[in-house]
């Protein structure tokens, strides 16, 4: 029997860095406050006491520089586990990621590659940031061949796939749902495990709507699906977990059966992920749509402040967007 | 042949703490002036006023510090220890310079003027908020006084402002950017663009390295490994100076200096301030996790407050008595102003979409037009506190 | 009459910014190498010795630093326009791209604005450039709100369009189809004229099936479309020329019209815009469409030197996409 | 009280060209010792060895130029003029060591041992080239060589560079990294970022910043207002020499200490080597409209090549007729080795799909397959140049 322990998502990203840590001395984690501090959020908490701090260590402010380190320790050999400290700031090493650390086996022939590259960065909105604290920049990196995304709901879900992550031989962009870090608490094994990367998790059997997200949206679909549910409403829910390399086949396979899809995010409509899937599935099930594919997301503005509440796309905005479908 | 004066011939390296920048210091701790120097050139009504919006912005940070326990504000930061560093400079400038700051420069904002009641509706996100309500508290800005509006990414105001001074020197008016970072910012890439740039295309800036120590968790020594952030100034090729950052009379001195050098030889200046951020990083942070109280202690001991009025004493313009009124004073006025202030409604729904671009796309109007709808349908999900104010 | 040069999309960006600076002494020109020497593809060749070095200057080597002073001059209340000298050096400007110029009016309550600001770059494939001479990056940019993304793909397009481009109160991102920048020639007129931005052209009315695109995609999709023509396929085609904000109106009717879509561009597939414009389409038009909406683009790799010509969406893959689409 | 040392007390500003750095240099251009030093430690067989390289990158690009201008190549780079910057500073490290350069170092890789078949194979994209075709000519790389595949981005190697050496330092087996980059890189962002990272993480890595006075058609006047780059490491607290870099002996002199600290001390050296790209940029490049034949002839007086021949002359080590011997071996071979790589095949269309990710996943399959069948529907459409080869 497994051995697990009650403990929320920050927990379980905090274990499952140690995890890797202990089970392999290349594993190092490096970014702004993460040594002594622990971390913003303390995420790496007592992890540099516990592999000294050559393993986890205070970066200086660069995020260009954190990548760009980053990528070299991962071709030397190293695991690198980097820290932004928001995603919000990982656009100073956007170069870095997407010109070099996508492109680096790929350009080489194999000569070279970062593999060992994984860089984490709490996101989204939910915790009054406004602007500069709450930005979901993940299709950005989704339209960049060479890396993989990667998107955890819950804290089983952060350590299997952290875990997987660090020891994916591709260089892996690892998005953690702030909003979320404490609220969502769960059972995790004791144990190291890994999820398999690029596998969606169907959460709930459905017949009516298939519901697409990932991340914090996660629990704002689960409402909506019970909303939904109380008026006979059978949803499908999928948890996309990894959007890059996405899972297609568990999303077609899921809308054939149900005729419907809607896609909830909470990054801006235009160019966000969403985009992309529903452009996919149009096409692989276009003789069993039933209505046209939904979009729940974020406004087409810069994250606000205030109106955040208004902004993001919430179970109430989603259930509407439910009914509308089915009502097409 | 020869070797030339600037040829060496063995392979000797420059060590790199070769080059050791002193610090000036004019101030000593119970108000007399360093080696019994000369007054410097600072009448008593600029001493007043620079005093004077020294100790609002202490009180003005201590009492929103308590406010955002009190959950009345939902995030704050405090430019407590540094207010000589930073209302030393700003008041060496004109109001036509631009100012453009990096978080903890609320200090040179008082300096401009900016009412205590502007403070309290940015800090509040209400309607009458300059910014709108759009970012986080402590996120000023003002046409009006010439401060550019704060961003939270670190270090991107260095570039814009070498670029907003070329802009000025373009314009041929005499005025120049003033721009604030930290000793964590002065890490970041856009330092090295900035300064790099303003050097080499003439830009009339004057950069304002706020050294205090830390950038949150992480001290100087994890940040760099050279003298701090002045001999890159050299490097870049800029005039440079360092200055006791708590020492009000050698910042003015050299900030008023530096604007002279930058407006008439329309080239940028460097002035690093030492100092320390006496409280934690933000109202999120908690220094004894990465620092002692000693050091604090310490520090404290260095406040540049009580410094300059123990000068101003000394030069008989002030006396314990009017500095207690003086605080008293600003004291009840943020309280009043903060009262008030929590009254006053919140930006309206519409507000959400607009200046994403000068004139909203149809895109943009139909998104507004069906949240309207579905806020109308769940009013009780959308609810914003703070509601009817004069 | 309005008097006309013959001339190339190149002469006609170098004639559009001269023609700008020489109607308002506040534009001002900057970027690498682009002083003296003109430009390293000459856009803005004599430009320096008209309008003097204050006005035209070469800046040190640093794209995060051009896009920040730019953004500086610009809030100044100059009209900056910088170039990056290729589409693929543009990312170490993204953080002062995306994060600052996008959000400037907004989180200043429009205190301040950028307005003035305009990036070009050249992009896309067809010089040999394999994996950094090449990138097609609009998709990057179209996800920012506060962004303007602008192609032309000919010569008269290229004038217009940059001249309302620097004119525009927003930022623009400007990206010039390096590939034809002296393949397409044609007539321009000396005047100051503006195209207006956010508007779609329609290049061809046909009725079967509507073909968009952008950019240096225009040849192959006119080429496609004369194969098919050849085969009694009629096809409308439809120049997107503003990514964002994009001319739904224009597309929607003509898609209301034919009922079936391709759209092509050179970035990969995945997250591509493509994927937004069919996203949206099958929304509005979900009735009208009697086939999938078809998307004919690079693959989801770097963009490669040796098999280029594989790797790009040409005519023939236009062609058979067509074929298929008309076909299902 | 007195003022200490360290303090000053009137604001004075330290001038912009305050920290002057010295040349390194050793040898005059006929070949003799500045000021008789004392002979270099360099035995014969390296001294020759180096010779060799640099008159091999010479042959080797001046053969390739033409190559180019014939049609026969896309493009190419030269590294003429600064043979001795390059070849000089990687003879003074050891196999294990890892180079990341910029482009313009195939004399390193020369030095290295990369063979002129491999050369070739990379010019013409063939089957056989370790980048399988996938970057333009003169992006070489070599696991086997410890040279890292070169990127055109601009000076993301340099914190690359500190973050490998830092993974080396952690494996604790002495070796260290070689960092390349030019003047004009050195004004990116990732320059300020790698340096101070590698300063403050004490990463054992040798900078050579090739300052040869132009990026592209900028001069250095025009990239920086400081006494170029060296100042800079002193500013972030990194041991710093400037060298002549055409220069070979003051090149080697300077890289053999720069190596010796790094990995004694485990931490960065910065060596700034002062020369001239006697070259355009690259093919794409025409340098007479932007600066003067004067000055490169000039500078093509001070050929790096030319000045160790003479020493190597007056030591006895070397000859003319060996001088003539040695270079017309090397023209034939490349002659030779050129032809045979032309007449090979280029990689296989499936490669289009290899090495985004270690195992290809599902779409790239498909999107392979569909336009495997794609291209088999349209050969003519898709036909590249070269089939056929031993
Ligand atoms: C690009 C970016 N990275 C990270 C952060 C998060 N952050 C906010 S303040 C701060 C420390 C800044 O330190 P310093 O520049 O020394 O200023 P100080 O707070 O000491 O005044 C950090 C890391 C940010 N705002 N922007
Ligand atoms: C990030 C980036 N920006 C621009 C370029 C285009 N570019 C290629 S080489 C070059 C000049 C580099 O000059 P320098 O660093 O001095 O090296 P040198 O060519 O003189 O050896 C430029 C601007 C690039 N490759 N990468
Ligand atoms: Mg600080
Ligand atoms: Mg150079």
């Amino acid at each position: 029997m497994t051995e697990v322990t009650h403990m929320n998502l920050l927990q379980a990203v905090n274990n499952g860095l140690d995890t890797a840590m202990a089970a392999d001395e290349k594993v190092i984690c490096l970014g702004e406050d993460i040594g002594q501090f622990g971390g913003v959020f303390r995420a790496t908490s007592n992890l540099k006491e516990k592999y000294g701090h050559l393993r986890c260590f205070n970066t200086p402010l660069t995020e260009q520089g954190i990548a760009g380190f980053a990528i070299g320790l991962a071709a030397q050999g190293c695991i690198a586990v980097a820290e932004i400290q928001f995603a919000d700031y990982i656009f100073p090493a956007f170069d870095q990621i997407v010109n070099e650390a996508a492109k680096f086996r790929y350009r080489s022939g194999d000569e070279f590659n970062c593999g060992g590259l994984t860089i984490r960065a709490p996101y989204g909105g939910g915790i009054d940031g406004g602007l500069y604290h709450s930005q979901s920049p993940e299709a950005y990196f989704c339209h960049t061949p060479g890396l993989k995304v990667v998107i955890p709901s819950n804290a089983y879900q952060a350590k299997g796939l952290l875990l997987a992550a660090i020891r994916d031989p591709d260089p892996v962009i690892f998005f953690e749902p702030k909003a979320i870090y404490r609220a969502s608490v769960g059972e995790v094994p004791n144990e190291d495990y890994e999820l398999e990367l690029g596998v969606a998790e169907v959460m709930q059997q459905g017949s009516d709507i298939t519901l697409l997200g990932w991340g914090a949206q996660m629990i704002q679909i689960g409402k909506a699906a019970k909303l939904a549910a109380a008026e006979g409403i059978s949803c499908e829910i999928i948890d996309l977990r990894t959007l890059l390399p996405w899972d297609r086949g568990t999303v077609v396979d899921s809308v054939n059966k149900t005729g419907r899809l809607l896609i909830s995010h909470e990054a801006p409509l235009t160019g966000g992920f969403s985009g992309e899937i529903a452009a996919t599935i149009q096409e692989h099930c276009f003789l069993n749509l039933e209505a046209p594919i939904a979009r729940v997301t974020g406004l087409d503005t810069p994250f606000p402040l205030i109106q955040e509440k208004q902004y993001l796309p919430d179970y109430s905005k989603i259930y509407e967007a439910i009914k509308a479908n089915l009502a097409y | 042949m020869t070797v030339k004066s600037s040829q060496i011939c063995a392979p000797i390296f420059i060590d790199g703490s070769a080059l050791k920048i002193s610090t000036l210091r004019l101030l000593n701790a119970d108000g007399s002036l360093v080696d019994d120097l000369q007054a410097p050139d600072i009448t008593e009504d600029m001493a007043g006023k620079i005093y004077s919006d020294m100790v609002y912005t202490r009180i003005l940070d201590q009492r929103m510090l308590r406010a955002q326990r009190q959950g009345r504000l939902s995030f704050y930061l405090t430019c407590t220890g540094e207010e000589a560093s930073v209302v030393g400079t700003a008041a060496a400038f004109s109001a036509d310079d631009m100012i453009m700051g990096q978080y903890r420069e609320q200090a040179a904002l008082r300096c401009r003027g900016f009412t205590t009641e502007q403070f309290m509706h940015q800090l509040l996100s209400n309607a009458s908020d300059l910014g709108k309500g759009r970012q986080m508290p402590i996120h000023y800005g003002s046409r009006e006084l010439n401060f550019m509006t704060i961003s939270s990414p670190l270090a991107t105001q260095i570039p814009q402002a070498a670029g907003y001074a070329y802009g000025q020197k373009l314009a041929g008016n005499n005025a120049c950017t003033l721009c604030y970072f930290g000793d964590g910012a002065a890490s970041e890439g856009d330092f090295h663009a900035g300064l790099n740039m303003a050097a080499v295309l003439k830009s009339p800036v004057v950069f304002v390295a706020r050294n205090n120590g830390y950038a949150i968790s992480t001290p100087s020594a994890e940040q760099y490994a050279g003298d701090g952030i002045a001999p890159r100034g050299i490097g870049y090729g800029i005039k440079t100076i360092r200055v006791d950052g708590n020492d009000i009379l050698a910042v003015y001195a050299a900030a008023s200096e530096a604007r002279a050098i930058a407006v008439k030889e329309q080239c940028p200046v460097l002035i690093e301030t030492m100092s320390y951020r006496l409280g934690a990083h933000s109202t999120s942070d908690d220094p004894s996790g990465y620092r002692s109280h000693e050091e604090e202690e310490e520090w404290r001991q260095r406040d540049p407050i009580n410094r300059m009025k123990n000068w101003l004493i000394k030069k008989n313009w002030w006396d314990e008595s009017r500095d207690e009124q003086l605080q008293n004073k600003f004291h009840d006025e943020i309280l009043h102003e903060l009262k008030l202030a929590e009254k006053c409604p919140k930006p309206p729904l519409a507000d959400i979409i607009d200046d994403v671009y000068k004139v909203p796309p149809e895109h943009l109007i139909e998104q507004l037009k069906s949240l309207q709808t579905h806020v109308a349908k769940y009013p009780d999900n959308y609810r914003t506190h703070g509601d009817g104010c004069q």
